[in-house]
């Protein structure tokens, strides 16, 4: 969807995306690249994404719209449109979706001038990853039950604890870290912390999911240790400010360039193209107007994902700030996993044949891509907590607990 | 052309959406349209329902110039796009408004397409008042613009015109005919001799609808080129009538969630219940989607007219769904209460389900998006 | 389906019943019968219903397995027979549907002999119709909340307070009636009576449904009485034994020929034949595999029920006794609701045509069925409690409240 | 002729089903499968896995005379009917048990219908253990009997099969061939030469799955009836895979529901919200569905073989949709724990997503149903 009334600075700035990405896409990988940011386990994908981030990073398609000190380019609502280029663009994804979605928002929004300076232009180019330590074992979606400490030694802070589903941990620099200062506080008694990953203090042991990747960690905090110049919002403040990086992770977030996974539309487009040409039966699956009615209406979901992100922006359309944006993560999450369980429906038996088999359809990314839409409806509030939410904070209806 | 970032809606189309939502509100439409049911509900014993019809609203409607703002200037409108349609459409759902409004929305934007003198004729009167209604449906009801069972010759016309909406409310029908060349548009008057209404029982409370019979009626010409221009019309009716759907949607969210707050049950409101929160949740996720669905099928049609009947297909797709759904939890969220005559969730239950088959139901409206996939 | 193994008295009685039914199937009545024994309130209906009744218990289809003294005809397992006949069957329900399917079932395993005999054979000719009160204003599916006082005076009971969904309050002669002797237990304060509702202390006053109908009453207890040799079980006792009501609600009970509604695949049928006979588009609606593939799959589902009813009764196979008898009510009422908004879109622009209207497709059944499908869904345990009651009893999972 | 009441489930057929379920029990079927899974997550750089088969199970399994239930007692099984086999496949679901199994009782069904002396001796081979696969797909993976990728000429066949399940468990392929006279089902030794198994990479950990080249192999003629000989055992087929999906599926049930009551949030077990506790609810009422219809046609196809077809059809797409319903619900409401690979659940998710199809999944199905009704 093309925007009218653009102003020179944007106009020119979107063409210039274009030719730029145009004349600076990378080469693929010699081995085909996982499907999200967070499944990426190889050295060799890393410095290759991490090249490719630092380059678009240098062009001006991360950072663009923010200030200069804090390492951005100060151009006037020009994020959206380097982020829909490339988004369109057949490239690779931003390796440090994290760092970029989740860390820049809440040091934006919560964090010190210093921590602003200093931590954010590595994000921007790359090169220091980033991962989230919000998830304990035995926590799940009650986040606030967590229960690693915080104690104050001086004017540094001793962590001891164990974080889990940790995307990325085992390249990160840095952690997002929740960690409880008081145990007799649920709420009150979470401080935010920006916690060093290269210390003696913290292990990063990998999780494997059920697609047999490893993107995932468990990270053990055995007396590692954080400055208490690294705490983001005073103590005490941490479930707040929590709630900004979360806010930013469920889709309501400033984008300053974070891509992770293939844009819903791109997906969409080629199961469509699946269904017309993968054979079954004596004719195209297309043909079958019981698939082609159920292709059409997850193609209306999707659609209707991408008007819903623009009337978000109207205040007299979009019912409430808050009310279209905390809906994104739920029904792209669900919408996504039903469109991959179509893909198998048209792939059939054919849908059994996994990465790395020569006859598989588009190199397995169909099974695999299936079962990686669950870290969507799990992760990062399941979509059971999703639902709380939006009953609870859109329409005031009584919280459930 | 592409479309504007804000689909159109600029500050003129918000200030009519609001002005006529006030005029709404003070219409109190459901309490309003009251009267006119009571003593009628008994399906088997009970009165036929008069068809509801309130003059002075409608002569403030025509004060505010809600019935003229897609009729062209030249014609003594506002010259106002589909846009602005949508947003008036979206709103006589909200209040589930029992009026000649929706019919001379409708026909705007068909006789729009005709660029005959005679439609700029009738577009006139309508900018002066008269009240249409549409017959283009033959009695199965099919989506194709031939599908009429009125025969025209000599412009005379023979034949009846099925599921004419708001029928009883209105003075001059637009008939689609068949002839040897193809579909014409007629423009009847059915105060006429040789013509029959047939009001039809129906189960929405806030619609009136008929079948008119013509018998050899003597009708003026509107355009030869009548599927064209129903063709060309179509994304247009479509969006208007998903918008309808979408406010009515919105309505069904808001109420059941109110209800879900006040509404106690094992000692405490019963949307603490996910039982009940989570299918509301799901409520204003689907009114959400055709929502954006219907903005920007009408901007496509004011802005990107290529675009158009993809759109639209969209948006009634994922509105008539909509409204389907949440008919059925308003209703169920509302328990026993929402079950009863008394309760206002069962008429706007009964406009969606007639809503949902206006001009098309999702599955149609998919089967011909697929064409263009 | 038929049965094999049937012993020979079944044998000669289903013969018996087929023949019976074909001979005496009663003329429809002049004024179409609403779609279910609930939503009868034109007297001459009652009156033609209640001579149907009648005929049928004397022939032995109604209370066929009972002993003698309860009015029974001491058959042996041949009610399921009647009760599939007369289902099969294009005839008339029977009037007294909770008479026979709470009452009965109720007062077998619960009521006191004298009981029995005095009320069991009124209920099986359909002379004194039934209903039930236990529902009240403001308690919905918190069916334990009721606020109805009952006050020993003497040898009888004082009843204070009202009840709602009274489902032939219009025309009953005795409630079902539950009542609360002590206000400080939820629970254990509750006793259950058969009140008469021919007397001055009753008022009844019809609700009118969404259809319109009003086979629903709101019962106002002024000063009621109910003498004590009418309250079946302890006192106290009152929860355990509208359980044992409501299971038979729920479809659990022993069949004594309950008919209520038209059976599911008598309705499936007609659907289908809706679709092959409606036109539209340039084709039957049949021709459309889209409509084809969604009502094929209601098809599935509603033969899917008649055979979890078979299975119901074989206790190696059924997975504990109350596994599929408790979804019976909820399955069958979201089925059914599903199926009749399917008729719907079948009809499409035709589906507004209501009853009475001359051109309605079935004389409106379809619409009047759809709005009556929340009878189902709502009434009796909506489908929200109906899950709540499978997953604890079930399936042993926590109690939400 | 009309089915038995009780499905046929005669004593017999429970006292089987019991002792099969006993021993499965005692194979701890996930817990030997483990080793032969580890090291091979990394779906790119990880190792390929092993083909499990566990020759001592199996010969266990012989000796307790499961795999010649259905084969006639002339050929020296046991000649119980489809009843008897379908009860035992339900429990290869419910253990997932990765064995020949369930290859032997599908050719068993397509051999009994073939009714030739080398088709007997086929089932007398079987009925010694000797270990089977099916060849009856072409690369499209299409249901319809001559969509065979192998041709047959003199005795000889060239071509490939694709989809063959277990066939690395396998001594023998049943393969479908055409001919110019129609399809033919011939017998090859999968040692001979010019036969090349191609393992395939799948994501279903518990079974293996190849397809199979041809070049110019000698085989042996079972009949010159292919297409009546698969149509006619099609029923057969889509039911034993239908129990299969139905055992697994009340796996998941018991599995999700124990998880729901032990596992804590928010100080209380899981089972406690509405947002676990229905879905778990839908699943048990899923797989019931799903199971009387097994059972139901597994009756039909022993006691009434004219219903045999429009039953299995009722029967694989209720448990295809079931399996798929199952493995979703059990992975999402197992939360974080679910979607790792220690977890058992993916085990079954995974086993579910591809019985979902073998045979049909469940559009197909109903639209064949539909052309019976």
């Amino acid at each position: 969807m093309s925007e009218r009334q653009l102003s020179q600075e944007q106009q020119e700035f979107r063409e210039f995306c274009q030719r730029w990405i145009e004349e600076n896409k990378p080469d693929p990988h010699p081995i085909p690249l996982p499907q999200a940011a967070y499944e990426v386990t190889d050295p060799s994908h890393l410095t290759y994404l991490q090249e490719w981030q630092a380059k678009c990073y240098e062009a001006g398609l991360i950072a663009s719209d923010l200030p200069k000190i804090y390492g951005g380019h100060e151009m006037t609502e020009c994020q959206a449109i380097a982020s829909a280029e490339v988004r369109k663009a057949d490239v690779p994804y931003f390796i440090n979706w994290i760092g970029l979605g989740m860390a820049v928002p809440t040091l934006l929004e919560c964090g010190s001038e210093e921590q602003k300076a200093r931590f954010l232009p590595p994000i921007f180019s790359g090169e220091e990853i980033w991962c989230q330590g919000f998830s304990e074992p035995g926590a799940g979606s009650d986040l606030a039950s967590l229960q690693t400490s915080a104690v104050k030694e001086g004017d540094q802070w001793v962590i001891n604890g164990s974080k889990v589903w940790t995307s990325l941990g085992h390249f990160a620099q840095f952690m997002l870290l929740l960690a409880r200062h008081d145990k007799s506080d649920k709420y009150g008694g979470i401080t935010y912390f920006l916690a060093d990953m290269n210390q003696p203090g913290v292990t990063v042991k990998p999780i494997h999911k059920m697609t047999g990747e490893s993107g995932f960690n468990e990270v053990f905090l055995d007396n590692a240790t954080v400055p208490d110049a690294w705490r983001v919002g005073n103590v005490g403040d941490g479930w707040k400010v929590a709630m900004a990086t979360l806010t930013s992770e469920r889709g309501a977030g400033v984008g300053v360039g974070a891509v992770a996974t293939e844009s819903p539309t791109i997906t969409m487009a080629q199961v469509i193209e699946l269904a017309k040409t993968t054979r079954r039966n004596g004719r195209a699956v297309w043909d079958d107007p019981v698939w082609r009615d159920r292709l059409v209406k997850l193609y209306e979901r999707i659609e209707a994902a991408v008007q819903n992100s623009r009337r978000a922006k109207l205040k007299h359309l979009n019912g409430g700030a808050m009310r279209i944006p905390l809906q994104g993560k739920l029904v792209g999450s669900e919408v996504g996993q039903e469109l991959h369980h179509t893909a198998l429906g048209i792939l059939g038996l054919k849908s059994a044949l996994y990465v790395r088999d020569p006859n598989a359809a588009d190199d397995g990314k169909w099974p695999l891509g299936y079962m990686n839409t669950y870290t969507g409806t799990i992760s990062g509030g399941s979509s059971e907590i999703q639902r709380n939410i939006l009953g609870e904070r859109v329409l005031g209806l009584p919280k459930t607990k | 052309m592409s479309q504007p970032k804000d689909f159109g809606f600029d500050e003129d189309v918000q200030m009519l959406k609001e002005s006529f939502a006030r005029f709404l509100d003070e219409q109190k439409t459901i309490e309003s349209l009251r009267p006119s049911i009571r003593g009628t509900e008994d399906p088997i014993h009970g009165a036929d329902r008069p068809a509801f019809y309130d003059e002075k609203a409608w002569q403030q409607c025509i004060e505010l110039g809600m019935h003229a703002v897609s009729i062209p200037e030249a014609q003594g409108g506002i010259g106002m796009g589909l846009v602005a349609a949508t947003a008036i459409a979206e709103e006589i759902g909200r209040y589930a408004w029992a009026s000649p409004l929706s019919n001379t929305l409708h026909a705007t934007f068909v006789l729009n397409q005709a660029d005959t003198a005679d439609a700029n004729a009738l577009l006139e009167d309508m900018a002066n008042g008269l009240r249409v209604a549409l017959g283009f449906y033959g009695e199965e009801g099919s989506l194709l613009p031939d599908s009429t069972d009125v025969v025209a010759d000599n412009h005379r016309l023979t034949g009846t015109s099925w599921y004419v909406q708001d029928a009883m409310k209105a003075q001059v029908l637009i008939v689609s005919a068949k002839t040897e060349q193809g579909v014409e548009l007629y423009r009847v008057d059915l105060a006429e001799a040789g013509v029959t209404i047939h009001r039809d029982r129906i189960v929405d409370l806030t619609r009136d609808q008929a079948h008119v019979e013509l018998l050899d009626v003597p009708a003026s010409l509107l355009t030869t080129h009548g599927r064209e221009c129903l063709e060309a019309a179509a994304p247009a009716l479509a969006t208007l009538m998903a918008a309808d759907l979408a406010g009515a949607g919105e309505w069904q969210l808001q109420a059941t969630s109110e209800y879900a707050k006040v509404r106690q049950q094992f000692d405490r409101p019963i949307g603490f219940f996910q039982a009940v929160k989570h299918p509301i949740v799901n409520m204003m996720i689907q009114v959400d989607e055709a929502r954006s669905l219907v903005y920007n099928a009408a901007a496509a049609f004011d802005f990107d007219r290529e675009d158009a009947s993809r759109c639209a297909h969209l948006a009634k797709s994922s509105a008539s769904d909509m409204g389907a759904f949440n008919a059925r939890n308003s209703t169920q969220l509302h328990g026993g209460i929402g079950f009863t005559w008394e309760a206002d969730v069962q008429i706007y239950h009964k406009r969606q389900i007639h809503s949902e088959f206006l001009f098309g139901d999702g599955t149609w409206h998919r089967a011909q998006l697929a064409e263009l996939l």
